[in-house]
């Protein structure tokens, strides 16, 4: 039944044969109209796309600032959204889907709909663009007047993207491993993958129609202690297989793990890392961004201390260098933000980057090592990834994660081996504990144990899953690097 | 001395918070417990069967993402229609939507039935605490 | 009648003469006693005495955290601090002293309690700690579990300083220069120097009886745009005076001026400068500390943006390194703030600064440039009011503000004169456009010229007063460097 | 045409705040008034005898440091006295002690006899347009 995964561009047969069923898994699929789309598009100003605004912000230097926002009904969400704009000063709106939409568990979702309006608040944790279909999600593109961007964590977004892009979209986050381990238990990557070139092809058929809609990986995977080199490594390889099915603008990520020079490192070589890869695989002419995302992990409930961590990850993404970072909000800790939660987090991380503007950090000898750190052990990964692929990347990841040659800790799916343990040093850097599958040389697993066997030292405990945990919670109790009890 | 130290542990519904879980399920090992973690993406039935075949004494569930007022509803009728209607419920994680009071989500959740509520960011200690409370109540009621 | 000033140790005789006239000055001037005084300090816990602290600090590299908080009524004042110390978790507290008492006008202060009695909330903008008298003032310090300090910006504050050290109060912040330029009008420098020799001399009277206040000195001046090699002088020349009456434990201070490199190495040549100036003039038993207080200028209005400053200016003193950080509140463009959104600062600069505890600034050339300039212009401004002290440090002091060598832009007081021009550079450092009468080398010279120069290219402009304005007016608008409009 | 370009300014009572005092006189003569300014630590009489002296339009009274509300009081009443009761009084800055809502303080101001009152952080060309609608209707009116 499933086509054989590859890493090649899908036929249009192919493509076509397997539209049909997509379209036809909701009944808003049946809205969806190709050449209806692209006019729709085409009459969309300059200013609300996002792939023009990115690149003219890649070429001005500039940061924009995007927060995260959805709720179950259209005209609640398109409150929202103008606040954010208005108020919050966002350059960049989100939609962010609720979580029965990501499961494509629309019936519930419905559910969602009606019990919340009955609530007069919404139950849902997303808006459910699915079950609002094309004509109700081009609202949202009308009233507002930045790119509005898809933001969701959908193993299988095949439907959701067919709709929202239908409707004036132009930037939907995901990919088939970040949208897949972090965010289901069951789902083979096989099929994740497959689902996600179907998403990809569908923004090649856009782009060969001179619509070119930005797609963004999910940096941050599970947002708990992934190291960089991991999820460089699955966005660099996220972009390849994105850029293979015809995508020409894309985003990748990394979030704030809290200590200056690997987060200064990791943006740096990120950009430097994608752009290197996208060349070699001769997609020069794909536009790379990349995102950075303020503290992913587990918040402190103050808000007065959320507020500092949101400042703290607007000082690193400027310090660093970025072209767009994903904002959180005082709320995070204690559930969806309001708007008000959400204004005040972009505001304060306006302010911060602002006043930060010309200020990266300058060249200096811990910088240039983190950075040669990460380099090497990214093309270690990968190149462990394609060794395994005999040829083909998408085969590669799949076998990859069965032999734990990637692998993500912390994560839900069983489709993951979950052998990485990583933990912080004494400066607060993520290191690897242990390294399970992955495949780095012996220089790089020595400097790993070298920075985790000084914070054993200075903590007079053996590094273990307790500092682990110790770590996890740190931040919420006000530290980066967590204290032993 | 407890009568029952089972605990059937999961997530429940579309949520896959799974590093709460990991968390509790590995601290109440240390505490003593025999733990039956499910995982994420729970189902209420699942939740249920976990608890009938293991005749576990509580079920912890969790819910993170928000759903958790949807989710969790129905889940004590389902207990008692399985011929477990007295089994310590309780649950914990970012319950509802957005950030409300959380007396009125305790009183929410306590209406559908959970003997224990506990807000955001509680320590599993804490509850760990009422749980031998409670299972220790029970054997001295036996 | 004033005594001739000089750089002298007091004799007893002289002390104990004027010691008469300022006791009588206001009525609760009597209630003091210096037997008493020592007998009380000495029953204080070590934990609430700053120069303990501190120093303990010191050793282990701590940063401590200090509020802003002062009201009218002593019964609301009690309440306050115990907030700050309880939920604020403050290290430090303060009593910070109204306006009118500054200016030694205690009438005024007076009708200011009893109208805030009658409006049932405080009309004063801090505590009139002189009215109070001792015994009141030993409530503050025996409900306190930290220590208290008090701060001001009195040009005499010989009567406050006399009650509230007599109080148990053992930290007082000010200096002769610093308590005199930015809060005064017409107090020739001969006088305050003269006062504050006065206040100095009484604490190395508690010195020689064991009794170690620390003294602080106001480096932020006037809070606006002055650069560090000018605060630095102050600091140090103030700290060299308070040194000569016999002062132990001593902080000098300096303020962020939102560059993170020249705030950097401001801190880290101001506990160096400081440390080699104090240990060649035979005061290497004295105790010296650095304070950093967050952005003294205009305040956004917006909360959220006040707590991005508040946030940067708490990551730029962790990366930079300071043992004290005087907090900053989202009310601050406002007016003098509740104890909430005190609270609200010093969590908010609690986090960030355990986030990155351990995380120091590396070494790197721009901070090693930064840091070779400062310390050369702080030599040359030192030296320069040697010169015209002709051996005498005190009266340099008073020659060089006449002459220019020691100059605070925008200060109210007409004893300075108020030549210097400052401005931003194109990073936002913080450089000289006029020098009026500053004793810098061609070399240090060039060095502003060229950073300055490149701003204005780069803006299209002559740098101009109109530049300083709208530098002014930068971070209430949301940014360092004024833009022009 | 404006009838009286002259306006008295300073910083009333024990306050010492220079800065917007600096930039107040520069932004009122650039756009064409002629500025008395009295710096900080201004008090009362001396406004007034500045104003009589110069036959002013219009005083300028800045309060940042709180006590406003105590330092400002009366002088409306001191105007009348010299016989000046109907010149321009408008003051500014953080007018009282701690974040009270602009309403309130307008309404305190106003009460003491001020005709214009101003919020933290007013842009002087605000109040800057209002002081020539002033000054010219006060033509118009001749
Ligand atoms: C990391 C994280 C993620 C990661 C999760 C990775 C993974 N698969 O595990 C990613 C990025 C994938 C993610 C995704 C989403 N997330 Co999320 N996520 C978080 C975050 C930041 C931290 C969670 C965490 O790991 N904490 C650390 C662990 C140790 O703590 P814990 O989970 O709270 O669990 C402890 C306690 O709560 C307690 N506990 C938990 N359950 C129980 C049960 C009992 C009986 C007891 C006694 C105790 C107890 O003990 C646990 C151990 O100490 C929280 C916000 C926060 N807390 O700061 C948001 C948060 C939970 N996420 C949220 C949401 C909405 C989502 C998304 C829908 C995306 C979105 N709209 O933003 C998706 C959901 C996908 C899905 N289908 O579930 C919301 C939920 C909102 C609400 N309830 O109103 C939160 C609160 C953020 C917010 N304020 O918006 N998320
Ligand atoms: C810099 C500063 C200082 C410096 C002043 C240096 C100097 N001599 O000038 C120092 C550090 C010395 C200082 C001292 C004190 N300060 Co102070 N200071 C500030 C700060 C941070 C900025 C002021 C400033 O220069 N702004 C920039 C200029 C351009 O703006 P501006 O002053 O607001 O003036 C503009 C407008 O208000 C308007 N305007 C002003 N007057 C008028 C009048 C009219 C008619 C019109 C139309 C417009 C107008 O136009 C001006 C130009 O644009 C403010 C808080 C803030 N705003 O962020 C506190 C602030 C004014 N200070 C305050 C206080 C209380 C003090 C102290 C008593 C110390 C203390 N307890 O903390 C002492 C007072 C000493 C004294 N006797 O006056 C409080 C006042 C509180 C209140 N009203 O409730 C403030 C608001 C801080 C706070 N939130 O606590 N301060």
């Amino acid at each position: 039944m499933e086509q054989k995964l590859q890493n090649r561009r899908w036929d249009d047969s192919l493509f076509v044969a397997e539209r049909g069923a997509v379209l036809t898994a909701w009944p808003t699929g049946v809205g969806v109209d190709l050449a209806d789309a692209f006019a729709f598009h085409r009459k969309i100003p300059e200013s609300k796309r996002a792939h023009g605004k990115l690149s003219s912000g890649y070429e001005q230097g500039r940061i924009y600032l995007q927060p995260r926002a959805g709720v179950a009904l259209l005209s609640e969400h398109l409150v929202l959204l103008a606040k954010l704009e208005l108020e919050g000063l966002a350059d960049f709106l989100p939609t962010t889907i609720d979580s029965y939409t990501r499961q494509n568990r629309y019936e519930e979702a419905q559910k969602g709909i009606e019990e919340s309006k009955l609530a007069g608040r919404s139950l849902l944790n997303g808006f459910p663009a699915v079950n609002y279909g094309v004509a109700n999600c081009r609202k949202i593109v009308e009233a507002m007047s930045v790119p509005v961007q898809v933001r969701h964590g959908t193993p299988d977004a095949r439907l959701l993207a067919e709709i929202t892009l239908a409707a004036g979209f132009g930037d939907f986050e995901g990919g088939g491993i970040s949208y897949n381990i972090p965010y289901a238990r069951d789902i083979p990557l096989e099929v994740s993958l497959n689902h996600w070139q179907y998403v990809d092809r569908l923004c090649g058929v856009y782009a060969e129609n001179e619509i070119i809609v930005n797609r963004e990986m999910f940096g941050p995977l599970t947002g708990t202690l992934v190291p960089p080199c991991v999820s460089h490594a699955v966005g660099i390889i996220e972009a390849l297989l994105a850029a293979e099915q015809g995508v020409k603008s894309i985003t990748i990520g990394y979030w704030q793990g809290g200590n200056l020079i690997q987060d200064t490192a990791a943006l740096r070589t990120l950009a430097r890392l994608g752009r290197r890869y996208l060349d070699e695989a001769g997609f020069a002419d794909v536009l790379l961004t990349t995102v950075f995302h303020q503290w992913m992990g587990g918040f402190p409930q103050n808000e007065s201390r959320a507020m500092g961590v949101i400042a703290w990850g607007a000082a690193s993404a400027a310090l660093g260098g970025a072209n767009k970072v994903i904002v959180k909000t005082p709320h995070e800790a204690l559930g969806v933000p309001s708007a008000e939660a959400n204004i005040a987090g972009l505001l304060c991380t306006r302010q911060v980057m602002s006043m930060l503007e010309g200020q990266p950090l300058p060249p200096m000898e811990a910088l240039q090592e983190e950075e040669a750190v990460i380099e090497r052990e990214v093309d270690e990964i990968i190149t462990g990834v394609r060794e395994l692929g005999e040829g083909d990347l998408a085969r590669g990841v799949v076998r990859s994660f069965e032999a734990g040659v990637l692998d993500i800790p912390f994560a839900p799916s069983r489709w993951t081996r979950g052998d990485i343990i990583p933990v912080r040093d004494q400066k607060g850097a993520i290191r690897i504990l242990r390294f399970g599958g992955l495949p780095l040389s012996e220089e790089s697993r020595n400097f790993h144990h070298i920075r985790i066997k000084q914070r054993g030292e200075s903590e007079k405990r053996e590094p273990s899953f307790r500092m682990v945990i110790d770590d996890i919670y740190a931040i919420g109790k006000g530290r980066l690097v967590g204290k032993p009890r | 001395m407890l009568r029952n130290n089972r605990v059937v542990l999961g997530v429940i519904g579309a949520d896959v918070h799974a590093v709460g879980n990991k968390i509790l399920e590995m601290v109440l090992t240390e505490a003593g417990f025999e733990v039956i973690n499910l995982g994420v993406m729970v189902s209420q039935e699942e939740f249920i069967n976990a608890a009938v075949e293991s005749a576990a004494g509580a079920i912890w569930v969790s819910s993170l993402y928000g759903h958790g007022e949807i989710d969790c509803r129905g889940l004590r009728e389902k207990c008692y229609e399985a011929g477990i209607g007295d089994i310590h419920l309780y649950v914990g994680g970012n319950l509802v939507v957005g950030k409300r009071t959380f007396d009125e989500v305790e009183k929410l959740f306590k209406e559908m039935g959970y003997d224990r509520v506990y807000p955001p960011g509680t320590l599993p200690e804490e509850a760990i605490a009422h749980l031998k409370e409670d299972l220790a109540d029970e054997s001295a009621t036996d």
